[in-house]
């Protein structure tokens, strides 16, 4: 067998193994058997790193990265599918993929620019709120999801100063201090409904409204929120690409550069300032349009949605996954939104548990679940 | 050739204070076209210091800066870049988790698109622009190390000291930039190292038009056999000027630098 | 040799992750003497002072100071068997001024009065660094760091200190300066290692030397020796 | 039998996590009990889920519960942001529930679906009775402090509104964050209003922070608080600066209804190790209503919701249940209690009613 | 606004004020050592208070019940058991994730945090509700006019001012202090200078904690009321404090847990219209005392060059 058919294989028999993986995950109930696909796991995945076999597959992934794409589309939608009329599951999917849309937007910006942000559940908010207001006055819902990006990123900019100007610790006060500002003021404040929270209207594009389920055929229903599902994935998939095209662009670098060493880059005519804002603004975009359509799909918002243990949650992904990585966000954000859920059994013990289970994998994986490799501007090519 | 005379930079008394040292203390110096430039002197003399005013690192107390006939004194860092001015550092600063593609590719800042719209949706413009370049860095690492080349890809962390100054080197020569500050590029070589690292940054400046060079050394050799003229710096004034020879014989600059025989 | 060794190593073998680094190491350094070690950029030079220091523990073979093993002690264990280090690159701690930094070498050492009097013998071999007792050492230039980091290593009072690259950033005078200076210590009766790229000036105060190539040592002799080896001469030499 | 399925909302992790799980516990007793129960038709299996307080997590696993077809029945929510979002899912999926512990009157008020009941009483109730109850002892002059949840925030709402109709006077009004440590700042301005009384619209946490900062501070005022402090928590918190403290309930006092001793026996037989808390026996008895429901009219969510609908004079260990056309519980009686001597008193019973001892400032 | 009450904002806002600096104190300390953001801080400080509180609990059950006594007994049992569980965490979670990015301690610290959190809630007889903190301290009181001034207060904060003044002659007057920031700046140097880097790691995780848990006791002493929230939000509060007055200076900790209180009580008192935008008012205060001072009140000295 070739190198190459060898590569395609192990990628399309990992997709199955995913999916089916995810399948399993999802429907399975019963704490004995989560528990029991858990250690599975990681035992097939300990193993796999004891052989050997961990680096080959990830070499055959890396020569193969538009198929490797492609088919984590195709088993993404055997699971969607595979739930069609399962509300719950596929609202947890959706919420997974707009945890990964959000996340990449912190990954944009401290993953690659180094500037901290702990306070993208306020940005993610901002989307929420802006999809709230909008929702009901016939704005077309697409430009709705837009326009909570936008909100977002001009929200953001209020914070630009301070950002610009501090590092490090400095930032992080900034963003924590903003995150507890937002909160707080959305309580207070009863024009955008208080601690209430407001009822978001669903979406509805073009006559089609997201909220009702869909009749295929008369004994075939799809769950509404498999609008939901297929919206998020096809923002995933976006998101994904321009967090690629960014990476490997001179774009890309410069965040590098700017997150490495900022006086060398200066030295060579790298406008810190530009980038940075760039990348907060940028980042704050995709958790705003994250937030909007969430909010669509959950209908109902309220402030303690965006409380500071919410910002954590989402640079805990961010870190978990391994800084500046998709792939890994992708992974950490399926393990931290479905993790306490799958606990659910185990009712007031889950958060003890849960996080005891996040900090073994932090002390095994210390750079993140699946570290960010060096920047390849071609994919497969070696100069 | 009239271009050969040209003014390329210029201080004039040229100030920086850092508390109560003076680290600068009314620099003058002068710099033609194709020029190389020793700047030697003690330590804590100011030589890396007039390599930070100048690149707008740190702002000057006093005096003024041209460069290229443009007034430059308090210029940001970029600024100065763009206008042609390309540096290393005493202590190397590459960005190690990058590979050595990534670094030099940061040296090569003006000669890069960096639109948005160019980045994102233009991508086959974009990686001609890639291969472009990498053509380039390849081609200017080989002269420095034909190993060093294979490994583009590779992050600059696990490489040696040596190779790392080359690489910086190579980041700053990437850009063509009109004038070169190196700081004491061959710190940590052996005589060896260091002359072949001296020849290969000459083989460059033949590539390079008009490329002028200020070298802050203390290995007397290699001043010695690359400079054209010597600046000799004593508690941030400039104790001496001329050819290394002449430098070399002063009384004032053996006691302070060189150290009698 | 007559005299007795201070530090021995006996066969090491170092890597770093995956790559090897040293392969079969011996040498040793006799007590009382300038021991020098030669080899070119990545030779591994700096890699046996870390194997010494306990930093990079070897994978095998041992290391013996005054008979004792040194292999599995941390490294402050090791310095307190009365050795000393002036690390490659300086490495001042660039938050603390430049009397902190002479204090932190003579960490171990609880009398102040000892240290008191250390400090003095510093300043005067540089007379710079009482210049700039209280500057933050980080924004010192290079050779000024430089200073600082040797001054730090003396004050340690060892019986042997490894010395890496001691002379690097520091101007002509200096770098003489420097070599008088190591001579006049190991004439107080303190035993050095040396690591230095500047072989006329090594040679011309060491007593005894090696040179390390890839991992390997290819020659030692005496200082006088290694000189006339022409396998030295041509490649240091030039 | 066969097996149905019936769930319990609330949060179990958390700040308020006391009083959900005291909810869990009284809701597993009533299925427990009901599945010892001979005469029962059904085997009942009780899903539990914690809703962490936050509405987006509550959507969520209300979303759970609901699209899950063989839960036919739910007794939900204890937080009302959180029950604010469910209510349209379960309308949505035609579940059947009863709040048993939010009190926004919003949940039930602010939509017209007749899948969504009540067995506690709303903020309003309570405030009207708590505005008349405190003037007509004397008092003048207020200072409310309210946490700025929809709880505190509209606690303050209702019982401004019913406190201005009595005539009292409203000296400030302060809004603090429901995870406030110190209180001093506000208390100390309090201190010198100098109100007859501090009202405060919240939890046993923050209240017995204020109650014990009061203290510091020297403040005599009496001390008002609303249902969220009935707890006996507030008393082990405070200690000795309980003693007088007022609070307001929905619901008869369990030992005086005639299966309030029984339950407060049976959670005690039960081994639980946790308090049943304030809203215990609302859990209890919405739980009790769902599983009625079913043993009637079987396990079917709109032969459940139906019959939910016309309830009325359903006996219960909270008094009789009767919903009105918003499927609130109407009957609920509010009942004024005061701390004597480290436990919650009966205003009626107590020797303050008596005339015995006396109220703060009387 | 007469002068009683004034005198009695300012007491009470000194007491906040040591509270906050207590806490910002602790994280100055970690930052100092490893660089890192501990956000398991404030839990800490809330498990200390509880161990103390379990400690009243336990003399008085022997029949200990002088109150001088007790209150040495809590602060000793406290401090040590959270000394020791400092340590622990330094040994545990922090040295092994020294080479990984510094966020990530921050993570794993967070969910320590958790933990902590969670087990107290869980596993503390009744731990998920208040708890009434004894008063140990004498309660006599001097009222002048609206001016409250308790005896318990006044030795609180002097006791507070002492634990910082003692930790700053230790951080920057002793051997110990010395190899404390020599370890912070670079690990392998410091080795090499003959420090034993674990046990300064250890010891400071310690020292730290033992801050908290005073903290923790004088809170409790204070409020008389703890729960297992309670070290969340002074968790955050004490970190901006520290960012605020500027890291690597004790004296920053202390201006910024003061400039924090300050801000909290001048915005409760001062806004009339909405006194529920105080903590609005804080924060926005500190996004724009960073914006204007971005390395801190005290600024660091700056140490890099180029
Ligand atoms: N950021 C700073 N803060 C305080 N003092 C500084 C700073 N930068 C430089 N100095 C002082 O200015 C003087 C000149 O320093 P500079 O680095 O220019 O010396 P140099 O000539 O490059 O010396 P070397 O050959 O040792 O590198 C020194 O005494 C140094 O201590
Ligand atoms: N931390 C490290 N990780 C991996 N490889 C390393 C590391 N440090 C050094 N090396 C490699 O080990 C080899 C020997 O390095 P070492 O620093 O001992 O050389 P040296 O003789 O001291 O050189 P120099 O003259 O540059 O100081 C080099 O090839 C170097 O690339
Ligand atoms: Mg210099
Ligand atoms: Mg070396």
């Amino acid at each position: 067998m070739t190198q190459s058919l060898k590569d395609k294989l192990i990628i399309l028999l990992l997709a199955a193994l995913g999916a089916a993986f995810l399948v399993t995950f999802i429907a399975i109930e019963e704490q004995a058997e989560i528990f029991a696909l858990l250690v599975f796991a990681g035992v097939l995945i300990i193993a796999s790193a004891k052989l050997g076999l961990t680096d080959k597959i990830s070499q055959s992934l890396s020569r193969n990265e538009r198929l490797l794409n492609l088919s984590s589309i195709a088993a993404m939608l055997v699971v969607i599918f595979w739930f069609h009329e399962d509300h719950f599951p596929l609202l947890m999917i959706a919420t997974v993929l707009l945890y990964v849309v959000a996340c990449c937007g912190l990954n944009m910006q401290f993953g690659y620019t180094g500037v901290v942000n702990f306070a993208g559940a306020a940005f993610f908010g901002v989307g929420c709120y802006t999809a709230a207001v909008l929702g009901g006055t016939g704005t077309p819902l697409l430009l709705v999801i837009a326009l909570g990006g936008v909100m977002a990123a001009i929200v953001g900019s209020i914070l630009i100063i301070p950002v610009l100007r501090t590092r490090g610790h400095y930032a992080a006060v900034v963003t924590i201090a903003f995150g507890l500002l937002f909160r707080t003021f959305l309580e207070v404040n009863d024009t955008l409904g208080g601690p209430q929270g407001l009822p978001v209207s669903g979406m509805n594009l073009f006559g089609w409204d997201f909220n009702s389920n869909i009749q295929i055929t008369e004994n075939i229903e799809f769950s509404f929120y498999m609008n939901y599902v297929i919206l998020a994935l096809i923002m995933v998939i976006l998101t994904f690409i321009l967090m690629r095209r960014i990476e490997r662009s001179w774009i890309g670098l410069n965040f590098d550069a700017v997150r490495l060493d900022e006086t060398a880059a200066a030295c060579y005519g790298i406008n810190i300032k530009r980038w940075k804002i760039l990348s907060f603004t940028l980042g704050n975009f995709l958790a705003g349009i994250a937030g909007a359509l969430f909010a669509m799909m959950l209908g109902f918002i309220a402030p303690s949605n965006f409380a500071f243990s919410d910002s954590l949650i989402l640079v805990s992904i961010v870190l978990l996954g391994g800084m500046g990585s998709i792939w890994g966000t992708i992974l950490a954000a399926g393990l931290v939104v479905l993790l306490p859920e799958k606990l659910q059994v185990i009712q007031e013990y889950r958060f003890l548990l849960y996080a005891v289970v996040m900090i073994l994998i932090l002390l095994f994986r210390p750079q993140g679940v699946l570290p960010r490799n060096l920047r390849s501007y071609i994919p497969g090519w070696r100069g | 050739m009239e271009q050969q005379q040209e003014t390329v930079l210029a201080f004039k008394g040229l100030t920086r204070r850092f508390g109560g040292v003076v680290a600068l203390n009314e620099f003058d110096m002068e710099l033609t076209n194709g020029q190389i430039v020793g700047l030697i002197g003690p330590n804590g003399s100011g030589k890396t210091t007039s390599f930070n005013v100048l690149t707008g690192i740190y702002e000057a107390n006093g005096g003024s800066i041209e460069f290229l006939g443009q007034d430059i004194t308090s210029w940001p860092a970029q600024k100065v870049y763009e206008a042609g001015v390309a540096r290393t550092f005493q202590r190397s600063r590459l960005c190690l988790e990058l590979s050595i593609f990534d670094n030099i590719m940061i040296g090569a800042h003006k000669r890069l698109n960096h639109g948005f719209m160019f980045n994102v949706f233009k991508r086959k413009a974009l990686q001609q622009q890639i291969k472009e370049n990498y053509d380039e860095a390849r081609k200017l690492l080989t002269i420095f190390d034909p190993e060093l080349a294979d490994k583009m890809f590779e992050p600059v962390g696990s490489l040696r000291m040596i190779d790392r100054r080359r690489i910086e080197i190579c980041r700053a020569l990437i850009s063509h930039p009109r004038l070169l500050l190196l700081d004491e590029p061959s710190a940590g070589m052996t005589h060896e190292e260091t002359r072949e690292l001296m020849d290969d940054i000459l083989e460059v400046r033949e590539m390079i038009d008009g490329l002028s060079i200020i070298l802050v050394e203390h290995e007397m050799g290699m001043i010695e056999r690359v400079t054209d003229k010597c600046i000799v710096l004593n508690f941030g004034q400039k104790i001496c000027e001329g050819a290394y020879r002449e430098v070399a014989s002063n009384k004032l600059v053996q006691e302070a630098y060189l150290g009698g025989e | 040799m007559a005299t007795a060794s201070a530090l021995e190593l006996k066969n090491i073998y170092a890597a770093y992750d995956s790559a090897d680094v040293l392969e079969d190491v011996s040498l040793s350094v006799p007590a009382g003497k300038i021991t020098c070690l030669l080899g070119s950029n990545g030779a591994g030079k700096s890699t046996i002072i870390r194997s010494i220091l306990g930093l990079t523990p070897p994978r095998s073979g041992d290391i013996l100071v005054d008979g004792e093993s040194l292999i599995g002690l941390p490294t402050h264990k090791v310095i307190s068997a009365g050795i000393a280090c002036i690390p490659e690159g300086r490495k001042v701690f660039p938050k603390m001024t430049v009397v902190e930094n002479l204090r932190l070498g003579a960490f171990q050492e609880s009398s102040e009065s000892v240290i008191r009097d250390r400090i003095d013998q510093v300043f005067e071999i540089f007379p710079r660094l009482k210049e700039r007792k209280g500057q933050l050492a980080g924004t010192m230039s290079g050779g000024e760091q430089a200073m600082v980091s040797i001054g730090r290593g003396l004050m340690a009072a060892p019986k042997v200190l490894l010395i890496d690259e001691p002379s690097l950033g520091l101007s002509p005078l200096f770098v003489k300066e420097n070599f008088n200076i190591i001579r006049r210590i190991n004439e107080q009766g303190i035993t050095v290692f040396l690591v230095e790229q500047n072989v006329h000036q090594t040679l011309a105060i060491a007593h005894y030397g090696y040179v390390l190539s890839q991992g390997h040592v290819v020659a030692q002799g005496t200082a006088k020796e290694l000189s006339e080896n022409a396998e030295v001469h041509e490649a240091y030499f030039g | 039998k066969d097996t149905v399925k019936v769930a319990f909302i609330g949060p179990l992790t958390g700040g308020v996590s006391a009083v959900g799980v005291g909810g869990r516990n009284s809701a597993e007793l009533a299925v427990q009990l009901r599945n010892a129960d001979p005469d029962a038709k059904y085997e009942y299996e009780l899903v539990t889920q914690d809703s962490e307080c936050k509405p987006n997590v509550g959507v969520q696993i209300a979303t759970k519960v609901a699209a899950d077809r063989s839960v036919i029945g739910l007794v939900g929510h204890y937080c009302s942001a959180v029950a604010m979002g469910a209510v349209d899912i379960y309308h949505r999926f035609n579940l059947p529930m009863s709040v048993w512990g939010a009190v926004l009157p919003d949940v039930t008020y602010g939509n017209d679906y007749k899948e969504i009941h009540r067995v506690n009483g709303t903020m309003i109730n309570q405030n009207e009775v708590a505005a008349k109850f405190m003037t007509d002892q004397g008092y003048k002059t207020w200072v409310i402090i309210h946490d700025t949840t929809d709880y505190g925030k509209g606690h303050d709402k209702y019982f401004s509104e019913y406190l201005t109709e009595n005539g009292g006077e409203i000296l400030a009004d302060f809004g603090v964050p429901a995870d406030q440590q110190d209180f001093t700042a506000e208390l100390t301005k309090a201190k010198q209003l100098n109100p007859d009384v501090i009202y405060f619209g919240g939890l046993t946490p923050l209240g017995v922070r204020i109650r014990a900062q009061m203290d510091k501070l020297g403040i005599e005022s009496q001390f008002q608080g609303v249902s969220g402090i009935k707890s006996d928590s507030f008393i082990d918190g405070t200690g000795e600066l309980a003693e007088g403290v007022v609070s307001f309930l929905e619901g008869a006092p369990l030992e005086k209804l005639p299966g309030g001793q029984f339950f407060s026996e049976k959670y005690k037989a039960a081994g639980f190790t946790e308090s049943e808390e304030a809203y215990g026996p609302f859990a209890f008895s919405a739980m009790n209503l769902i599983l009625d429901g079913i043993e009637e009219v079987g396990p079917n969510r709109k032969a459940l919701t139906e019959y939910l609908g016309n309830i009325q004079d359903h006996d219960s260990v909270v008094g009789k249940i009767s919903f009105d056309d918003h499927g609130q519980n109407t009957v609920a009686a509010i009942t004024p209690y005061v701390i004597q001597d480290g436990k919650w008193v009966v205003w009626e019973d107590s020797e303050y009613a008596d005339g015995t001892r006396k109220l703060a400032g009387l | 606004m007469d002068m009683g009450l004034l005198g009695q904002f300012i007491v009470n806002g000194m007491m906040l004020g040591m509270m906050y600096a207590l806490v910002a104190v602790g994280f100055t300390l970690f930052f100092g050592v490893l660089d890192v953001i501990k956000f398991s801080h404030g839990d800490v400080l809330m498990v200390g208070t509880f161990a103390g509180f379990s400690t009243y609990l336990g003399l008085g059950a022997i029949g200990i019940d002088n109150a001088f006594v007790q209150l040495v007994g809590v602060l000793v049992v406290a401090i040590a058991s959270m000394a020791l569980l400092g340590a622990i965490i330094a040994r545990y979670l922090v040295l092994p994730l020294k080479s990984a990015p510094p966020l990530n301690t921050l993570l794993v610290t967070l969910m320590l945090g958790t933990v902590l959190r969670e087990a107290i809630r869980l596993f503390y007889p009744d731990g998920s509700n208040p708890k009434r903190f004894p008063a140990l301290l004498p309660t006599d009181s001097w009222t002048i006019g609206s001016f409250n001034l308790r005896a318990d207060s006044v030795i609180l904060l002097v006791g507070g001012l002492l634990v910082i003044v003692g930790v700053h002659v230790l951080i920057n007057r002793t051997r110990l202090g010395m190899a404390i920031r020599a370890v912070a700046q670079d690990e392998e140097t410091a080795k090499c200078m003959g420090i034993n880097f674990k046990m300064i790691v250890l010891l400071t995780f310690g020292l730290g904690s033992a801050v908290a848990a005073f903290a923790g006791v004088m809170n409790g002493l204070y409020y008389n009321e703890i729960n297992f929230g309670m070290g969340l939000l002074l968790g955050v509060i004490g970190f901006s404090a520290a960012i605020i007055g500027g890291l690597g200076n004790i004296y920053g900790a202390i201006l910024g847990g003061f400039i924090f209180a300050a801000l909290q009580t001048l915005g409760a008192v001062a806004l009339p219209f909405a006194s529920a935008y105080k903590d609005v008012f804080a924060f926005a205060v500190v996004i724009a005392l960073i914006a204007w001072r971005p390395t801190g009140l005290i600024a660091e000295k700056t140490s890099e060059r180029v």
